[in-house]
């Protein structure tokens, strides 16, 4: 590998113009996040979001099962979120130091400062629902999560933009748009399989537009991304998400169909789960394949360099 | 918003001390400029570093890279010294890049005399960015502005998240899987304290590394740029001493002689949170949309 | 009471730095800590022990250990600056891997085995001792005085102080060993 | 420069800022040829050609410095009818028999010159037959320019000079003859550098030299280790004396010497053939005394002259009140020398069981000497063996887990060397002094007390002496008398020095003390010239006189530069007289004017009626310019007001030196021991002074145009890093220092690579006829292939700091060195050989001998391989007269 068009060299299939680095190495780090805990984190922080909002939504509207699964499944996944972050901290010891400062421009200060009360309010929700302690209390509780929760669908997405991860922030745009939807899958999915057929009503229209949206808000992101796309379509990051589109499509075909019989509903539980978590998985790989990757720093920021050169009192506001 | 406070995120900003809350008389904004075009390759720089901040050793590989066997910087290494091997061809001036024959299977060219072979090495640093991604999205304030201007992790403070790795726009910091923590330069603030100079820049011979006040190396730099060029040196340039670049201007720039990635640097680096308040509107956006949605999906009121 | 009130959050509401990005971000040790150097007992003045160009280093000390060798700016020579091999003085003087104890090896002995210094000394002198007299060359075949041994040699001088190679010519010379060599001869 | 003294080049780089046009030669492109101007790959081994190139330049283009020639070099001087050139002789200066040069012919006319130390060509004339005579015929006399650094060779007599240099036999006409050959088209065709690159040097050279402007050269063992070394100096002193850049500002010729005290330990040499001060050792002689030692060796004329009282100041600091006038002050206690005691004949004595004890004290020949091998079959053959070091080096494991321990070929049940290792205190943990390369002395003080049994080797050396003494002492009544006569000379020495602390560590600054001396009544002298001859001085060394001046440690000196001139004096203390500059009197012009204003150093003050300047004037400060002086004069008074070579028995710097050097007063090319070439000047290939040992251990491979030459192909030479320091105990053993060069690797072309199928980071071994050692190839366009005359020549460079012990290892480079010295100095030829070179690791145990013996067979290798003198008559056409055939040794 040499500085030069090595990159070139090396992958003639590739439509890619020859570019210079040093010795082919990455100009910026590889995220050190560690697989499953931060894939996992991502996926379990949105589903439990949307299914705290939808478990506030079920408890006004008084459809008790699809409450308690909301809320159990709320809880459950922000209880778990934490101990996948936790887990992936260097210094898991000093996870408190999250709340050390309130950092507006940090995506994970300002997520964790989401994430703790929800995780906090969701546990205690939950657990009044399962005991049936203090349910006067829960309600307006739930009020609390699910407006937290809101914003535990989508944060983790300005997490992953806000890095210079080619593959994460030049879809900054797009992808909150990808893991909301994804999130509202997630949870959607969960809450068809775990709920009787009878009140799964808005848990299946929740899996078949979130699958919906996850397809197209996917789409609409490769298309956005330019030269970056090519870290979505192909390699591992390709692989996972053309599997998460597919799994999303029979989640939706089978929830459409989970009205009728308890088989669809947990094919409908399983794969959009599945899809779900692929997305983020693949979202996070492709991120992975462009830092690792000089070719993905170095050529877009010539081209946007050269764009400035020919307007040089107009930088490229993104 | 006024100006100042668009200035929080991305764009000049004269004194990133005081935004970072530090009274008016605060010392001057320090920094580096690091003349490429006088380093000697002598590494002296990153010893000085280790043997000051008490660094650990960082693996004893065998790159193949020229005589770079640090690779890039790290937790463990704060500065890093690049070598590129070039032959320019007589007639263009221009650079045929060589790296290491043999490493790409290229084919051999003939002996003879094609050109001036050229040896370019670079010292790199922590630039410590005006707007600093790392800073930024650090979740525990372990990363700081110093009232030098500077960006600086606190040890003991960092719970090792690792979010400032990704969000580099230049690769600087990084992880030490060993302690967990995040290491870079800390432009040596113990030492700034004392009216030292950092360790790398006192060290290095040939004052390649220039340390002191921001504005006077900002001038040096030029100077030197317009000796370079009128010694007829075309390619030299400066890197990172702007302070409308996409990072606000880097507290260590350089003078290269080469485009920045042949050395490993980004060509054109922004900084991330520029876009945060986009980020935020669409994560928003989607937030409602999703909580609408989910909304939405109990409409009729379906059971 | 004290520890909360730095609550960064707290001065992030309070103070000039709301982002947090700052003065409120800073920690107790921070604001506390100290260059090593400036809590030295002693600066010494030194000279870096690689190579001959004689770079000038300050050597910093704390409870009887080196903590830090740089160089010393005020040398017309090198003007505080050190390559990187005088910036690792410091490692080498303080390195684990330097010998602390005598190590002997007896004759067709496999293994190193201890030896304190004190017997160690002595057992050299007698063997300096004795290859003398068995080697001792007072005149050659012509009769011209020789006045020496060829027995006893020595190799090195170049990374040691002029003091010490004066005593060791010295000795050597009045023990009559005259292959005395240095680096100067490679 | 930049490599192995990076903090030096600051100031080249200082210089390139301001307008100097820095030029580099070298085999290999460096990351000093990175910052130079200008990079001239070349040939190794083919300097002596590229600067001949550059003194023909100078000469026949008319550039040189007429009026300093005239003046202050021996250019005038008129050398003997007999003298034969190497251009009359094919490559023979007249005089060379038995492997040596008589250089009787040498002299000038009218006058006789004989070397100060050492060499003994004069010694029947003075005194009678029986002089020293030589172990090997294979060996020059001992000694030799060691001691250049102060007082030249001896000169008697008053030459015949022509001032107009055009008498055909004065020098500067012979110098004319003998560089005319070396044509830009010869430079081409010897070193690989286009003759357009070479016209550019040269242009840029003589632009920038003259009365306004001065050029200065830097080298260090690039130049020095070759079998023809010392001549490779001398080739650059006379190009820097024809332009004028010695004893000027910004001139000079820069020996970057190598260890923190390389300069110290020759200046008080533990050298064999040199007391302190550059005294000569004597030589084993029947009438040898005090007297007849010092007639033969002083000067006539130069401060040289008075070595009487050097020495005898010398004696007085060593053996006290016991030398006295009567017993010629002990001098017969000083050992005689009987020829070449350097450490490599030293080692060779010790594999034939001739030496039994030795002491290793700061130096790893196990890994930094040539054949390395055969240093450690050495070591392996002694009866005990004292090493001293901060780390367990491999001089003090080769028993345990020397190669040849791994090979299986000995192992420790075999080896009988009883070994003490003695672990060393560092600089930090000491007072001392380095003499650095600019011959300044700098004290480093004591910041912490060793660990354990970590001592000074100052502790170390005064406590066996202590001990020493106190054990002959004791046993005084069990010793005959011709045992105790001798036990007088370490009785009786002085061994009084004060100590101090828990580890009774002896005072340093005493011993400085000592070294600098003392007048009658015990205080400490100021300058050497206050020595005496008659036993009231004391000092142990007397270039170090003054170092002590008024009882204050100048080398503890530490005035900030900033706050001082840009000469700094008042930065720790040089010798002699802490000058810094030396024959500084060289820069103003005979009238002793400066030759420009801006080159201004020092010069006469007419109104004061002294030297002054910027630095110590290089002469007697009240010696006017016109001074001639008496007919009876002698020493320093009988120099000329012109003649700044204070040293010099003649004043003049030497263009050629008709003593001194024992193989010729000129430089010419000749190839290296090792050479894939023929030598494209003379019939004789290479040097034919140089000394060689042929030992089973030790064979050479065939070179030029003999039968397997053609087995070793390629040039290979060795260099060092930046990031490591010689044979690598204080950097192998550092993290810091070994992850930037974590292993041994080769530099290698890309056409090489191809040639021999290496692949980049892959493992390649180069085979010499001694070894093969393995190393990991580095492909690089840094290492380019020459073009010479018609063919096409490929260099390999191999850095040689690895060894197995440590943090980072790697083979030995030395491993595969033959031993073959420079006959001046006895140093080894590392720079230029001959080796192959083949893809993939070397093979272990008895494959490897099969490999290495294979490659012998081959090249057909004998003991006799190389060892050609003078090469036959047969393979030149014309000149087939002379005496080079029978001079032909073997
Ligand atoms: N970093 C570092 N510094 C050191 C040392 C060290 O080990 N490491 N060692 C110290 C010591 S002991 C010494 S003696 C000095 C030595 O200092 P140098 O002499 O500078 O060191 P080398 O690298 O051995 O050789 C210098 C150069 O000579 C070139 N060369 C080889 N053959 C020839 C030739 O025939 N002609 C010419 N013109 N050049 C040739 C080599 O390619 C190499 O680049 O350095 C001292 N400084
Ligand atoms: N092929 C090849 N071989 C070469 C050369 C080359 O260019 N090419 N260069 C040659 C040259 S110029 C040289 S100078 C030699 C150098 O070769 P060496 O002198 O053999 O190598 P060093 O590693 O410097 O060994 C010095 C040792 O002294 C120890 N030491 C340091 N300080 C002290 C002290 O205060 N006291 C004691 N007792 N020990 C101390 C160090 O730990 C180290 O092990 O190598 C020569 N060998
Ligand atoms: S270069 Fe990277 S690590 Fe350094 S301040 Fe800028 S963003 Fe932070
Ligand atoms: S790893 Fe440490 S320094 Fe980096 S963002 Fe996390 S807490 Fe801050
Ligand atoms: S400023 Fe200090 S911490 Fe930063 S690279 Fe230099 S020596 Fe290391
Ligand atoms: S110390 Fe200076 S000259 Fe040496 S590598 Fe570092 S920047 Fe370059
Ligand atoms: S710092 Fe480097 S250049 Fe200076 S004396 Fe030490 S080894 Fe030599
Ligand atoms: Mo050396």
């Amino acid at each position: 590998m040499s500085p030069g068009d090595v990159e070139a060299t090396r992958r003639p299939s590739e439509d890619r113009p020859p570019f210079r680095s040093y010795y082919g190495r990455p100009v910026i780090k590889e995220p050190t996040w560690k697989v499953p805990d931060v894939p996992a984190y991502l996926y379990l922080g949105g589903t439990a979001g949307s299914s705290a909002v939808m478990a506030a939504v079920a408890g006004v509207r008084g459809q008790t099962r699809l409450r308690r699964v909301g809320r159990l499944c709320a809880a459950g996944g922000s209880a778990a979120s934490v101990l996948a972050l936790v887990h992936d901290l260097g210094r898991p010891a000093r996870f408190l130091n999250m709340l050390r400062v309130f950092k507006p421009t940090s995506p994970l200060s300002v997520g964790s400062w989401i994430l703790a009360p929800f995780s906090a309010v969701t546990t205690a929700v939950a657990a009044s629902e399962v005991t049936g302690i203090a349910p006067f209390l829960a309600r307006p509780a739930s009020v609390v999560g699910a407006v937290l929760g809101t914003g535990m669908t989508t944060y983790t997405a300005v997490l992953l933009a806000d890095t210079a991860v080619p593959g994460w922030h030049e879809v900054h745009r797009e992808l909150p748009f990808v893991f909301a939807s994804s999130a509202v899958l997630g949870a959607g999915a969960l809450a068809t399989a775990l709920t009787p057929r009878e009140q799964s009503l808005p848990a299946r229209r929740m899996t078949v537009l979130g699958a919906v949206g996850e397809l197209v808000s996917g789409s609409l992101m490769e298309r956005r991304a330019g030269r970056i796309s090519e870290a979505y379509r192909t390699g591992r990051a390709g692989n996972v998400l053309r599997a998460a589109r597919a799994l999303a499509v029979v989640a939706a075909g089978a929830a459409l169909r989970a009205g009728r019989g308890g088989t669809a509903a947990w094919l409908a539980g399983v794969c959009g789960t599945a899809a779900s978590a692929a997305t983020r998985y693949g979202v996070f790989e492709a991120g992975r394949t462009t830092a690792r990757d000089p070719y993905y720093t170095v050529v877009p920021q010539r081209e946007r360099a050269r764009r400035d050169e020919d307007s040089p009192d107009h930088r490229s506001e993104g | 918003m006024s100006d100042d406070a668009l200035n929080r995120l991305s764009g000049p900003l004269a004194d990133p001390s005081r935004e970072a809350g530090y009274p008016a008389q605060h010392p001057p904004r320090v920094g580096f400029f690091t003349d490429t075009s006088v380093c000697i390759g002598c590494k002296a720089c990153e010893v000085a570093c280790k043997e000051w901040n008490l660094l650990p050793e960082d693996g004893l590989e065998l790159t193949g890279m020229s005589y770079d066997n640090t690779g890039g910087l790290g937790a463990s290494t704060w500065r890093h010294v690049a070598f590129v091997e070039q032959r320019i061809d007589p007639a263009s001036r221009a650079r045929v890049d060589l790296g290491m024959p043999g490493m790409g299977g290229s084919t051999v060219p003939e002996a003879e005399e094609s050109g001036e072979l050229r040896w370019l090495m670079s010292s790199d640093v922590c630039k410590h960015c005006t707007h600093a991604a790392c800073l930024d999205v650090c979740p525990t304030g372990a990363l700081f502005r110093s009232e030098h201007g500077t960006v600086v992790v606190q040890d003991e403070v960092c719970n090792g998240c690792g979010y400032c790795v990704p969000a580099c726009p230049y690769g600087v910091i990084d992880v030490r899987p060993s302690d967990g923590g995040a290491f870079k330069c800390t432009l040596c603030q113990d030492r700034l304290g004392e009216g030292l100079a950092p360790a790398c820049a006192t060290a290095c011979p040939t004052e390649s590394i220039q340390y002191g006040p921001l504005e006077e190396l900002r001038q040096r730099a030029q100077h030197r740029l317009e000796q370079l060029h009128e010694q007829g040196i075309s390619e030299a340039r400066l890197y990172g001493h702007e302070p409308d670049d996409g990072v606000g201007g880097d507290g260590a720039f350089f003078l290269l002689l080469d485009e920045p990635e042949v050395y490993g640097l980004p060509p054109d680096p922004v900084v991330t949170t520029r876009d945060l308040p986009t980020m935020a509107l669409c994560a928003a956006g989607a937030a409602v949309a999703a909580a609408a949605a989910v909304v939405g999906c109990f409409w009729g009121g379906g059971r | 009471m004290r520890e909360w009130l730095r609550w960064p959050v707290l001065r992030q509401i309070t103070g000039e730095d709301p982002l947090g990005r700052g003065r409120a971000a800073r920690s107790r040790r921070t604001d506390t800590e100290r260059a090593r150097t400036a809590e030295s007992d002693a600066v010494v003045g030194s000279v870096c022990p690689y190579c001959a160009v004689g770079c000038a280093q300050r050597v910093y000390v704390r409870d009887g250990a080196v903590t830090q060798i740089e160089g010393d700016p005020d040398s017309p020579v090198s003007r505080g600056r050190l390559c990187p091999k005088g910036a690792a003085s410091r490692s080498l003087v303080t390195s684990p891997s330097r010998e602390s104890r005598v190590r002997y090896r007896r004759p067709y002995g496999t293994e190193w085995e201890d030896l304190d210094l004190d017997t160690a000394l002595d057992m050299i002198a007698e063997r300096v001792i004795r290859t003398r007299d068995e080697t001792w060359e007072s005149t050659d075949e012509n009769g011209a005085a020789l006045n020496r041994t060829m027995g006893v040699a020595s190799l090195g001088g170049a990374t040691l102080d002029n003091e010490e190679n004066y005593l060791m010519k010295k000795l050597y010379t009045a023990l009559g060993a005259i292959q005395i060599e240095n680096q100067a001869r490679i | 420069m930049a490599e192995a003294h990076p903090v030096g080049f600051q100031w080249v780089m200082e210089a390139k800022r301001r307008g100097a046009h820095i030029i580099h030669v070298d085999p290999r492109f460096t990351r000093t040829s990175a910052l130079a101007d200008t990079f001239v790959p070349l040939r190794a081994g083919s300097d002596i050609a590229f600067l001949g190139g550059l003194i023909n330049h100078v000469l026949t283009g008319g550039h040189y410095f007429h009026e300093y020639v005239a003046a202050y070099t021996n250019a005038p001087m008129i050398v003997g009818e007999e003298f034969l050139d190497t251009e009359d002789l094919d490559g023979l200066f007249s005089g060379f028999a038995e492997g040596h040069y008589d250089a009787t012919t040498w002299h000038y006319e009218g006058s006789r010159v004989n070397a100060s130390a050492g060499e003994r060509d004069h010694w029947d004339e003075l005194f009678g037959p029986g002089g020293p005579e030589s172990p090997s015929g294979w060996e020059p006399p001992a000694g030799g320019p060691e001691r250049a650094g102060s007082g030249g060779p001896v000169y008697r007599g008053t030459p015949e000079l022509d001032p107009t240099l055009r008498h055909p036999r004065c020098v500067f006409q012979i110098l004319k003859r003998h560089f005319a050959r070396y044509t830009p088209e010869f430079v081409e065709r010897a070193c690989g550098v286009d003759r357009h690159r070479f016209r550019q040097v040269a242009e840029a050279l003589v632009a920038n030299s003259g009365r306004e402007r001065t050029s200065a050269f830097a080298y260090a063992v690039g130049w020095t280790h070759h079998t023809v070394g010392a001549q490779y100096i001398r080739a650059a002193s006379i190009l820097q004396l024809l332009l004028g850049n010695i004893g000027r500002p910004g001139g000079g010729i820069l020996a970057l010497r190598g260890h923190a005290s390389i300069q110290g330990s020759t200046d008080i040499p533990t050298l064999f053939d040199l007391l302190p001060g550059y005294i000569p050792m004597p030589q084993a002689h029947p009438h040898l005394d005090l007297d007849s030692f010092v007639a033969a060796d002083s000067a006539a004329k130069g401060y040289w002259a008075n070595m009487r009282s050097y020495l005898v100041s010398l004696l007085k600091a060593w053996w006290g009140e016991h030398a006295v006038a009567d017993n010629d002050f002990c001098f017969d206690r000083l050992p005689r020398l009987t020829g070449d005691h350097g450490n490599f004949h030293t080692v060779m004595d010790q594999i034939d069981g001739k030496v039994r004890g030795y002491f290793v004290v700061g130096e790893n020949p196990a890994v930094g000497t040539a054949n390395s091998r055969q240093q450690r079959m050495g070591l392996a053959s002694l009866d005990w063996l004292v090493v001293r070091d901060l780390n367990l080096i491999e001089t003090a494991t080769f028993w345990k887990d020397g190669p040849e321990v791994v090979d299986g070929e000995t192992g420790p049940e075999r080896i009988g060397t009883e070994v003490f290792f003695l672990p060393a205190a560092a600089h930090t943990e000491k007072d001392g002094t380095f003499t650095n390369t600019q011959r300044m002395l700098q004290w480093h003080h004591k910041a912490v007390e060793p660990v354990g049994d970590q001592r000074s080797d100052l502790w170390f050396y005064y406590h066996l002496g202590v001990r020493i003494r106190a054990k002959l002492a004791a046993r005084q009544h069990h010793r005959g008398p011709r045992q105790r006569r001798r036990d007088r000379a370490v009785l009786e020495l002085t061994w009084n020095y004060p100590t101090e602390g828990e580890i009774a560590e002896p005072s340093a600054a005493a011993v400085l003390r000592e070294i600098n001396g003392v007048d009658e009544a015990g205080n400490a002298l100021s300058a050497y010239t206050q020595l005496r001859s008659d036993g009231s001085t004391r000092c142990g060394c007397w270039i170090y006189c003054g170092v002590y001046a008024g009882e204050v440690n100048r080398a503890a000196r530490r005035r900030p530069g900033q706050e001082q001139s840009w000469v700094a004096p008042e930065w720790g203390w040089a010798w002699p007289a802490n000058r810094r500059l030396l024959y500084n009197r060289a820069s103003a012009d005979p009238r002793g004017n400066p030759w420009s204003t801006h080159k201004a150093y020092v010069w006469w003050d007419p109104e004061r009626r002294r030297w002054t300047g910027h630095d110590v004037p290089d002469f007697d400060a009240a010696t006017p310019p016109d001074h001639e002086p008496g007919p009876d004069a002698v020493g320093p008074e009988a120099l000329r007001g012109d003649e700044p070579f204070v040293m010099q028995s003649d004043g003049r710097a030497w263009l050629y030196a008709p003593t001194g050097m024992v193989d010729g007063p000129l430089p010419t090319h000749y190839e290296p021991q090792e050479s894939p070439l023929s030598n494209p000047l003379h019939r004789v290939q290479r040097n034919p002074a140089r000394q060689l040992y042929p030992r089973p251990e030790n064979p050479y491979q065939p070179s030029g145009a003999e039968p397997g030459s053609e087995v070793f192909p390629y040039v290979f030479t060795t260099f060092r890093l930046t990031e490591h320091h010689t044979a690598g105990g204080m950097s192998r053993w550092l993290p810091h220092l070994s992850e930037l060069a974590p292993a041994m690797f080769v530099e290698v072309s890309p056409e090489v690579a191809e040639q021999r199928g290496l692949v980049h980071g892959q493992w390649a071994t180069v085979v010499t006829a001694r070894a093969a050692i393995e190393a990991r190839v580095l492909v690089t366009p840094r290492m380019r292939p020459l073009r010479l005359g018609g063919t096409v020549l490929h260099q390999i460079g191999l850095p040689w700091h690895w060894g197995p012990n440590g943090l980072s290892t790697g083979d030995a480079a030395n491993e595969l060195i033959g031993v073959a010295l420079d006959p001046n100095v006895h140093i080894m030829e590392t720079k230029a050989g001959t080796c192959d070179i083949l893809a993939g690791r070397r093979p272990r145990g008895r494959q490897l001998h099969r490999l290495l013996a294979d490659y012998r067979r081959r090249a057909g290798i004998t003991d006799l391989t190389g060892t050609t003198r003078v090469e036959d008559t047969a393979r030149s056409e014309g000149s087939g007269e002379d005496e080079g055939g029978e001079h032909d040794e073997r």
